[in-house]
């Protein structure tokens, strides 16, 4: 590749050209601070933190403008100081200061910057926009005292997510972020993804806190309280105690579980070794039955709400399979309770995500076997576990490792890596290729269809059936899928589809920052997961073969549709995103 | 300025006449209280000086002298009028109606709590009970008492004191 | 020592001197020095007799005539008539039995059983003589001469006596504990740091009956094996510091102070410590702490002061009233006093009723005795003849109690005493207002060293101001809950553990009165000045 | 050894030993407790109830720093009412906090910011009134804004624990408390030694030092400026934590290598001017010595100290050495030495010093410290001020590659180098005196006698027959009793090194929060490791000193020296209330 050399700050640097001056000084290991740039995603020169001299009559920003020949760059002289300091200070100016109670104080971006910058007056006093508190969304409360305009949740929801749900109105002072007509959030075509959330900078966006009633349930002591653990969760725990990302956490997560209160320490594991056998056998019941094809994945309730809303004719193909957390709810309610012999009312489940739209989700209607009672009554992000491990004041890192409870604590690898963008196609292929050509499969290890690429096709020879899949991470990847299914050009068999860009690894209820890095960091933890289990398949879980024994007779049975599988309903779209140009996937 | 120490009195100014009020006592940190007691009544506050004084002789530091002293209601830091008015506002003086007692005080006197007329004579502090309550509301000017007051009798009261004090 | 043949007692106890006796005192010494009476008359000073609601009051022994409500223009006329011509005045007596004992001063007086106030009224504080003619100091006698430290510990054990400070600790193991800890430096404290708003029974023992604390003193320092004992007094306590200083130094000049007392060995001084002003000093490590020239911030417990305490040695801290029972108890013995009194407690309280009463004052019944007895027969009933509303038992640190725990007994089985205090209020007199006023008493008097007491009782005040105001929101009575328990929970001494006693107690008898303060802006009895012009709803 | 008692915390059963508070029981079995008035370095306060933790068969919640373990007793950290406790109380703490976390010198570093996030602390439930205090900017060495202030008293019990200072203390009461001078006066008129240890453990931003950085980046862009920089021995032992690294990491090089990227002209070192004062003092030790003069000499490199000695004990003055501490010996030379060689005019000289410590920017305005004819430092920034500049000249200090001093101000041996540490200055002095006297080579340099962290040493050095008596204090209160002894007739020691702060200027007021002994030890073991992996390591055999003698100074205690490199003392007044 064609290289260009340039000096910053006296020191010589080489670099691909088309990079930008924030490329080159990065580099060169001279730091630049950012706050709206966001890697690979959103470079706008917005917020003019990043400002450098470049010799020009202007001083200019480095994360826009582009490394050239020669180019003497100059990252720190008093004018740079200067006006990244009164940029601060302006931002400032009309940001409400309340850290100590921010859910981001500490890992802000602009509490960082103003750090660096060693602002220490704020010059600049006067009227503050108008704030905008919208609770109504169930997932995520939007705070516009806090905004900074960086505009990358405008970016993300349109170009990441194709949901184009936020967007800048009005202009000058009176710009804000909102949905559109300045709905609140939770009347406008939102898939509540969450992924505004990961990537705001400071605390315009944010989960929806559900920690108190969990801590109200866990003191009740009519309440027997249980919690599920979806996979990837355990893949980045520990980032929120400083551990490096991909560091598994699973054994600790359930100490820190335990000795938070719950009653029973389970894991959603369970219920993803169950959604293969019930996916897998609708699967091959539509195959053998000239059921709709291509049949597609119904874990994601993110990409549940996008299809509803903006291709609800192409509902038939969705697998009629409740997602693992809502399955786990529905069986803790009826085959738990019996088993354990506790009222159903009294049972209070807590499922732990990556995800802000499981809350959603949860709240469904159709999601309560027993009229009245939800299935699952609180869903927290794994950056609230994190938030109630640290309250707890425990020593994350260094707690003895637990194992989850029996019997809704057993899984498989295959489980496992439903995390991972791929995984649950993985899952479904391992079982289904030993189910159909009653072979065992030697090598589980379908590597063809890993890795945090947006869409991946791929044919696989089950006996002699060849098997068409596909699978798309991130909705506007699921939006290409779609076309070629409305189109008539898709011929495949089965489609798994992820609401997040990597999976759940890359979940808008995961800690912040997640970066492709990050990503991949999380997804080697949950392979070399499922590595480390003896059960690799789900049709071999154990606890999963007595419950259809005990309870619910064979896959796809009457007690299995009754619990296990839902309905979709078709939702109007309220913003136009079809103009939009995607132009880019993000990964 | 708080700078020197005037004796009321004497109007002497010199350190040795505080030191000699200070030194008629132990030197142990004990005695902080009981010299303060004594400062005040014989300089009507603390001064700067008085607080050095009491810290060399106590081994104390001075800003310890001195936050002690301001823990305490009955020292002052600043001078005082030469009659001091407590007024209770604690619950058995406010049920029978200490507020419209303060209101009458301060309407004689022209002045609020905590504030000094500006002829020097008197000084209003609300202060909590001082176990009057059986003749609940009352003052206590210096250390005579005043119950069951109205407030009609305030200027006559006040009035007695302005009249001996000049 | 001329032999007088008529003593006049005049009272000079503080109520007395509100009412104007020092000028009928200075009228009497004048008029019988004009009448060259001053051999044969004495004029005696003496505490409380126990009806300064009618004072000025005076006592003419031997006849023991009782004058009330005395002007200084009745003085020659008392002097002539009485005095010289040995006629009673008639239209100036106070008409109750007169037989030496103190004069009921209305019906309820009857109800009185004085223990610790015995001497009230009935001798001259400032005489020491006087009050060994009364039995005085016989008692100390017999405990430094006839018994071990142990025994003396053990009458007060049998007695069951419990602090009478608020606290009700049992005193007997206070003083076992502190005998038993190691120290070559042991002291015995007197809190008479009475700062607790309604009370003011310890004043009235300070100055009507010094040495009986004085007393008791040395012997709880003999019981315990102190050296020093401490009498700390609060600083506005004038009276009360004079009274016991002369107290000491005439017990000095006796011998009843120093070394060797009554040839036992025992060596023993008491030192008098005038307070300045810090109501927080009345906890025992903060009164400690304000002792040894500090700042008075309560001390981090355990330990306590028992093991550890002033100086850093064993210290036995005792209430003013607790004292005074101590030598009754040696004298009587520790089944005597145990039998007065009910179950669990044992012996007399004294309460000082006040606010809106008929009869505010002092008065020392068994425990046991219903708050009905004491409110109406004991203090009259409510002074406007309204009907009664509540009350604060103990002061702004105890439980707001209204009518329907009338009948409920004062012991610390049933409704616990607190120091005695009763703060009545009548049906005109605001709830929220009295407890608003109760919150900036604490806000004034928090040490502010612990962040809970400091930071929140401001915060309660700066809220129930704001009801006061008109200016409440509705959810301020769920912040108010979680403050006033977490208060109680973590502060670091009582006064802010206690702080939002009042309003917890008051809120659960008066939730609407509150309601409609809060969510209403308006004040039911219209104490209250709403500065939104009343009513939120219409604004 | 103490008996052994057995409780459970947190349904674990744990032993600890009999005099614990519960705090050490938890922190030895590894549960974490909050705190935050608690301070390892000194007495508990107990008043924060942060610590409060729950003890079954008590009424109350009991703060675990100052409540002693019992056998049998059953303790949880963390229930729902201790947490619930907690929260309510950071929020009444809030309640009465300005919220201008971004523009606080304390963002992100602050402990009530920290308790904040960890208890999960979501609103403010409470408002009111807020305190106003004006800031007291009255001198540059410690700056008091006391609307921050959480009256946890840290910076009272330092003040007058460790360093028997006493310059402030709670005043008034309740919630009007605040921590003050007496009379309300400002620092600069009490009697306080600019230490900035206060500053060090002031959970928030309500102390804190002031900040020259915009003053030094100026200078910086100014064509028309040389702008040199020393950096004092202590800092390169403790920058690296401001970025993250352990404590005990060693960045010298890296730091010199970020002091170039930052645009310093020349990079010095105070270590140089470090090996000249043991030249000076050491032969004024002989001098006083031979000549009869006033004994034990005392060392005067730390400027709290000076301050200290100036006001409470003026009548011990003759005892200091007349020497400038380092910092000034390097302002002076570099300001006439350095000029001259290198031909510039000394008035376009900056000098910039990072130090550990805030009363240096005090010593630096000192008027007798203007030998050079200008004032001879120009700019004091602390360890801290340093690494922000850093940080905002986006400099990642732990990735860098080595730089070097520049000479010839930047050599130095490891004998200057241990000044950092408490005891070092007498180990350096006794390396040269040892062999000037003896005229032998000291075989063993590493004299452990006068190392450690006890806080008065004492040791007795054989100089070939000639027996020598030294000690050496650090901490003020420490300070308090040699110059107690002395005064009492009863020290016989020949030399004494005095350091104001614990462990010396590792332990400064202008390095790195946190601190504490543990922090303090790593980084002395830094710093003599520095040492030892020097090739010269005595003062005597530094060539750049040598040749700075040779064509400048002419001897030891000479006439220039005296007027460069010596200075004189000033007895002040304890009662600065009254000035």
């Amino acid at each position: 590749m064609e290289q260009v050399t340039l000096t910053i700050d006296g020191k010589e640097v080489s670099v691909p050209k088309g990079s930008t001056v924030l490329d080159a000084s990065k580099a060169a290991g001279i730091g630049i601070p950012t706050l709206c740039h966001l890697e690979n995603v959103h470079a706008i020169g917005a917020c003019r933190i990043c400002l450098v001299d470049v010799g020009a009559r202007s001083l200019q920003t480095a994360c826009t403008y582009p490394a050239s020949e020669g180019m003497k760059v100059v990252t720190n002289n008093p004018r740079v100081r200067s006006a990244r300091k009164t940029v601060v200070e302006l931002m400032l100016s009309a940001h409400r200061q309340e850290c100590t109670c921010c859910p981001r104080s500490l890992n802000c971006e602009l509490q960082k910057v103003a750090k660096i910058l060693g602002i220490q007056e704020h010059r600049f006093d006067g009227e503050m926009p108008e704030q905008i508190l919208d609770t109504s969304s169930p997932s995520i409360t939007r705070d516009s005292s806090k905004c900074i305009l960086c505009r990358r949740c405008v970016t993300v929801c349109q170009q990441v997510q194709g949901v184009g749900a936020l967007f800048p109105v009005d202009r000058g002072f009176e710009t804000a972020i909102v949905p559109a007509l300045k709905n609140d959030l939770i009347d406008v075509a939102c898939v509540m993804c969450g992924q505004c959330v990961s990537v705001c900078p400071v605390g315009a966006l944010y989960e929806k806190d559900s920690t108190d009633d969990v801590w109200k349930a866990i003191a009740d002591p009519t309440k027997h309280v249980v919690v599920q653990t979806a996979p990837a969760v355990r893949a980045a725990l520990g980032e929120e105690f400083g551990m490096p990302a991909g560091t598994r956490v699973t054994g600790q997560m359930v100490t820190a579980l335990r000795q938070m209160g719950f009653d029973k320490v389970f894991d959603t594991d369970f219920t993803a070794d169950l959604t293969i056998l019930e996916e897998g056998n609708e699967l091959l019941h539509r195959v053998k039955n000239g059921g709709t094809l291509p049949m597609i994945t119904s874990c994601s309730p993110g990409w549940i709400k996008y299809i509803e809303h903006f291709y609800p004719t192409l509902l038939p193909h969705l697998s009629t399979c409740k997602s693992p957390q809502q399955m786990f709810g529905a069986l803790a309610k009826t085959y738990y309770a019996e088993k354990a012999g506790i009222k159903p009312e009294d049972i209070f489940v807590v499922s732990i995500m990556p995800c802000t739209a499981k809350k959603y989700e949860c709240q469904r209607t159709e999601m309560s076997a027993h009229p009245g009672i939800p299935d699952v009554d609180v869903v927290l992000t794994t950056r609230e576990l994190g938030k109630m491990i640290r309250e707890m004041g425990m020593d994350f890192a260094n707690l003895p490792k637990g194992e989850c409870d029996s019997p809704l604590g057993l899984s498989t690898g295959a489980a496992v890596i439903f995390g991972a963008t791929g995984g649950v196609m993985e899952a479904a292929l391992r079982t289904v290729y030993e189910v159909v050509t009653g072979e065992t499969l030697d090598n589980v290890n379908f590597t063809a269809i890993r890795g945090l690429e947006g869409v991946k096709e791929a044919t696989v020879k089950v006996g002699d059936l060849d098997v068409k899949v596909a699978i798309a991470s991130g909705l506007s990847n699921a939006k290409k899928l779609m076309e070629k299914i409305k189109n008539g050009e898709a011929d495949y068999h089965f489609i798994e589809i992820m609401c997040c860009p990597g999976g759940c690894l890359g979940g808008g209820g995961q800690p912040i920052p997640t970066t492709n890095e990050i990503r991949k960091a999380r997804m080697g933890a949950i392979y070399e997961e499922d590595e480390h289990l003896t059960i690799r398949k789900s049709h071999e879980n154990p606890a999963v073969l007595a419950l259809y024994a005990e309870f619910l007779g064979e896959p796809l049975g009457h007690k299995s549709h009754e619990l296990l599988h839902t309905h979709y309903t078709p939702r109007a779209k309220y913003p136009e995103t079809d103009k939009e140009e995607v132009t880019t996937g993000g990964e | 300025m708080l700078e020197t120490t005037q004796c009321p009195n004497c109007k002497k100014t010199d350190v040795a006449d505080i030191r000699d009020c200070v030194r008629q006592f132990g030197r142990d940190q004990g005695n902080l209280i009981p010299i303060l007691h004594a400062v005040q009544k014989k300089y009507g506050y603390l001064t700067a000086d008085a607080t050095e004084e009491i810290a060399d002789w106590l081994g104390i530091h001075a800003s310890e002298v001195y936050g002690t002293a301001t823990f305490y209601t009955l020292f002052s830091t600043k001078p005082l009028g030469k009659y001091v008015v407590r007024l209770c506002d604690s619950p058995p003086c406010h049920i029978e109606g200490s507020l419209s007692i303060q209101k009458a005080i301060e309407e004689d006197l022209g002045v609020g709590n905590g504030e000094t007329t500006e002829d020097g004579l008197f000084t209003l502090e609300v202060v909590s009970c001082f176990g009057l309550c059986g003749v609940a509301p009352a003052i206590m000017v210096n250390d005579e008492v005043h119950g069951n007051l109205t407030p009609e009798m305030i200027p006559a009261i006040l009035s007695k004191y302005r009249k001996e004090g000049n | 020592m001329p032999l007088y043949r008529s003593h006049i007692l005049v009272c000079t106890g503080t109520t007395c001197v509100l009412k104007g006796c020092t000028a009928v005192q200075s009228a009497l010494i004048a008029e019988i020095k004009r009448r060259g009476l001053e051999n044969e008359v004495k004029v005696v000073e003496t505490g409380c007799l126990g009806i300064s609601e009618k004072g000025p009051v005076m006592i003419v022994y031997p006849e023991g005539v009782t004058y009330c409500q005395l002007k200084v223009s009745d003085i020659p006329e008392i002097v002539e008539e009485h005095l010289l011509k040995g006629r009673t005045v008639s239209r100036l007596v106070y008409t109750g039995p007169v037989t030496g004992e103190v004069k009921p001063a209305h019906p309820g007086r009857q109800k009185e059983q004085r223990i610790v106030l015995k001497n009230i009224g009935i001798i001259d504080p400032t005489s020491i003589e006087e009050y060994i003619a009364y039995g005085g100091y016989e008692v100390l006698g017999k405990a430094l001469t006839q018994m071990t430290p142990e025994q003396v510990v053990a009458e007060v054990k049998t007695s069951q006596l419990r602090g009478r400070g608020g606290a009700a600790f049992p005193t007997g193991i206070k003083w076992e504990l502190t005998a038993q800890a190691k120290g070559d430096n042991k002291s015995v404290i007197c809190n008479a740091d009475e700062g607790e708003p309604g009370n003011f029974k310890d004043r009235l023992i300070l100055e009507g009956d010094p040495h009986c604390v004085v007393e008791a003193m040395i012997i709880a320092g003999y019981a315990v094996g102190a050296k020093t004992g401490y009498l700390y007094i609060r600083g506005e306590y004038h009276q009360s510091v004079a009274h016991t200083e002369k107290a000491i130094a005439d017990a000095k000049a006796m011998g009843l102070l120093g070394k060797d007392i009554f040839g036992s060995g025992f060596d023993y001084d008491i030192k008098v410590f005038k307070g300045a002003g810090a109501y927080v000093c009345g906890e025992e490590t903060a009164l400690i702490e304000s002792l040894e020239g500090r700042r008075g911030e309560s001390m981090v417990k355990p330990p306590f002061p028992p093991t550890q305490g002033l100086w850093g040695q064993p210290t036995v801290i005792n209430n003013v009233e607790t004292l005074a029972n101590i030598p009754h108890i040696i004298l009587n013995g520790g089944e005597w006093y145990a039998g007065i009194g009910t179950e669990k407690s044992k012996g007399t309280k004294i309460f000082s009723p006040c606010g809106d009463v008929f009869y505010p004052g002092v008065y020392e019944v068994p425990f046991g005795i219903t708050m009905r007895e004491v409110i109406y027969e004991l203090a009259g009933g409510t002074k406007s003849g309204k009907p009664f509303k509540a009350v604060l038992v103990g002061g702004p640190s105890g439980a707001c109690v209204g009518a329907e725990s009338m009948d409920k007994t004062f012991a610390y089985e049933d409704l616990a005493p607190g120091a005695g205090a009763l703060i009545v209020m009548d049906e005109d007199k605001c709830i929220v207002d009295t407890v608003n006023n109760c919150l900036k008493f604490f806000v004034h008097e928090s040490c502010g060293q612990c962040i809970p007491c400091r930071e929140g009782t401001k915060r309660m005040y700066e809220m129930t101001k704001s009801w006061t105001e008109g200016q409440g929101e509705e959810a301020d009575l769920a912040l108010m809950q979680a403050l006033t328990s977490n208060l109680a929970l973590t502060s670091r001494c009582g006064l802010g553990q206690v702080a939002g006693t009042a309003f917890a107690t008051s809120y659960k008898l008066f939730p609407d009165e509150y309601l409609s303060h809060v969510v209403g802006a308006e004040c039911p009895t219209g104490k209250c000045t709403m500065t939104n012009g009343g009513g939120k709803n219409n604004g | 050894m103490a008996n052994t008692v057995n409780l459970t915390i947190n349904g674990m059963s744990v032993q600890a030993e009999e005099g614990m508070t519960v705090l050490q029981a938890a922190q030895k079995a590894g549960v974490y407790i909050p705190t935050l008035c608690y301070h390892p370095d000194l007495s508990i306060e107990g008043v924060c109830r942060i610590c409060v933790v729950e003890i079954k068969g008590q009424r109350l919640l009991c703060p675990s720093c100052a409540y002693p373990v019992a056998e049998g007793m059953d303790i949880n950290t963390h229930s729902p009412k201790v947490r619930e406790a907690r929260r309510t109380i950071i929020e009444l703490l809030l309640a009465n906090h300005p919220d201008e976390c971004l523009t606080c010198s304390n963002n992100q570093k602050c402990e009530l910011q920290r308790l904040a996030k960890e208890l999960g602390v979501q609103q403010v439930r409470f408002e009111g009134a807020r305190r106003d205090v004006p800031i007291d900017t009255s001198n540059p060495s410690v700056i008091r804004n006391m609307d921050k202030c959480i009256l946890c008293k840290r910076c009272v019990r330092v003040c007058h624990e460790m360093q028997s200072v006493g310059a402030i203390f709670a005043n008034k009461r309740g919630w009007d408390t605040v921590i003050a001078p007496p009379f309300n006066k400002e620092l600069s008129e009490m009697v306080c030694v600019f230490c900035g240890q206060c500053i060090n453990r002031c959970p928030t931003g309500a102390l804190k030092g002031n900040d020259p950085a915009a003053e030094v980046w100026e200078a910086l862009s100014d064509p028309d400026k040389h702008v040199v920089v020393q950096t004092a021995p202590a800092v390169r032992a403790a920058i690296g934590e401001e970025f993250g690294m352990p404590a005990g990491s060693l960045v010298t090089g890296k730091m010199v290598a970020a002091l170039k990227m930052m645009g310093f002209d020349k990079v010095f070192d105070t270590d140089f001017t470090a090996d000249l004062t043991i030249l000076e003092e050491g032969n004024e030790l002989l001098h006083r010595l031979k000549t009869g003069g006033t004994l034990p000499i005392i060392t005067s490199c730390s400027p709290g100290w000076i301050n200290f000695i100036e006001h409470f004990y003026p009548e011990q003055l003759p005892h200091l050495s007349t020497c400038k501490s380092p910092q000034q010996m390097f302002g002076a030379l570099a300001k006439t030495y350095y000029a001259e060689k290198m031909g510039i005019d000394p008035s376009k000289i900056v000098v910039v010093s990072i130090m550990p410590c805030t009363a240096k920017k005090y010593e630096s305005e000192r008027p007798e410290m203007r030998s050079s004819g200008y004032q001879d430092v120009d700019y004091v920034l602390t360890t801290r001020e340093a690494a922000g500049m850093m940080k905002e000249a986006g400099i990642d200090l732990p990735n860098l590659e080595d730089g070097k001093f520049d000479l010839p101000l930047g050599m130095s041996t490891g004998a200057a180098v241990i000044f950092g540490n408490t005891g070092g200055v007498m180990e350096a002095a006794l390396r040269t005196v040892y062999e000037v006297v003896t005229g032998k080579t000291l075989e063993n340099v590493e004299i452990k006698a006068v190392r450690g962290m006890e806080g008065v040493r004492e040791a007795e050095i054989d100089l070939d027959g000639t027996k020598v008596k030294a000690a050496v204090a650090h901490g003020l209160a420490n300070a308090r009793k040699i110059l107690d002894l002395i005064k009492e007739g009863k020290a016989d020691y020949a030399f004494v090194e005095v350091m104001c702060c614990p462990g010396g200027c590792i332990g400064g007021g202008g390095q790195p929060h946190p601190t504490s002994e543990e922090i303090r030890k790593k980084r002395a073991e830094a710093i003599y490791a520095e040492d030892s992996g020097m090739a010269l390591r005595k003062s005597h055999e530094n060539p750049a000193v040598l040749t700075l003698y040779k064509e400048f100074l002419g001897e030891p205690l000479s006439h220039k020296s005296h007027e460069l490199l010596h200075t004189k003392y000033t007895a002040k007044t304890k009662k600065k209330a009254k000035a």
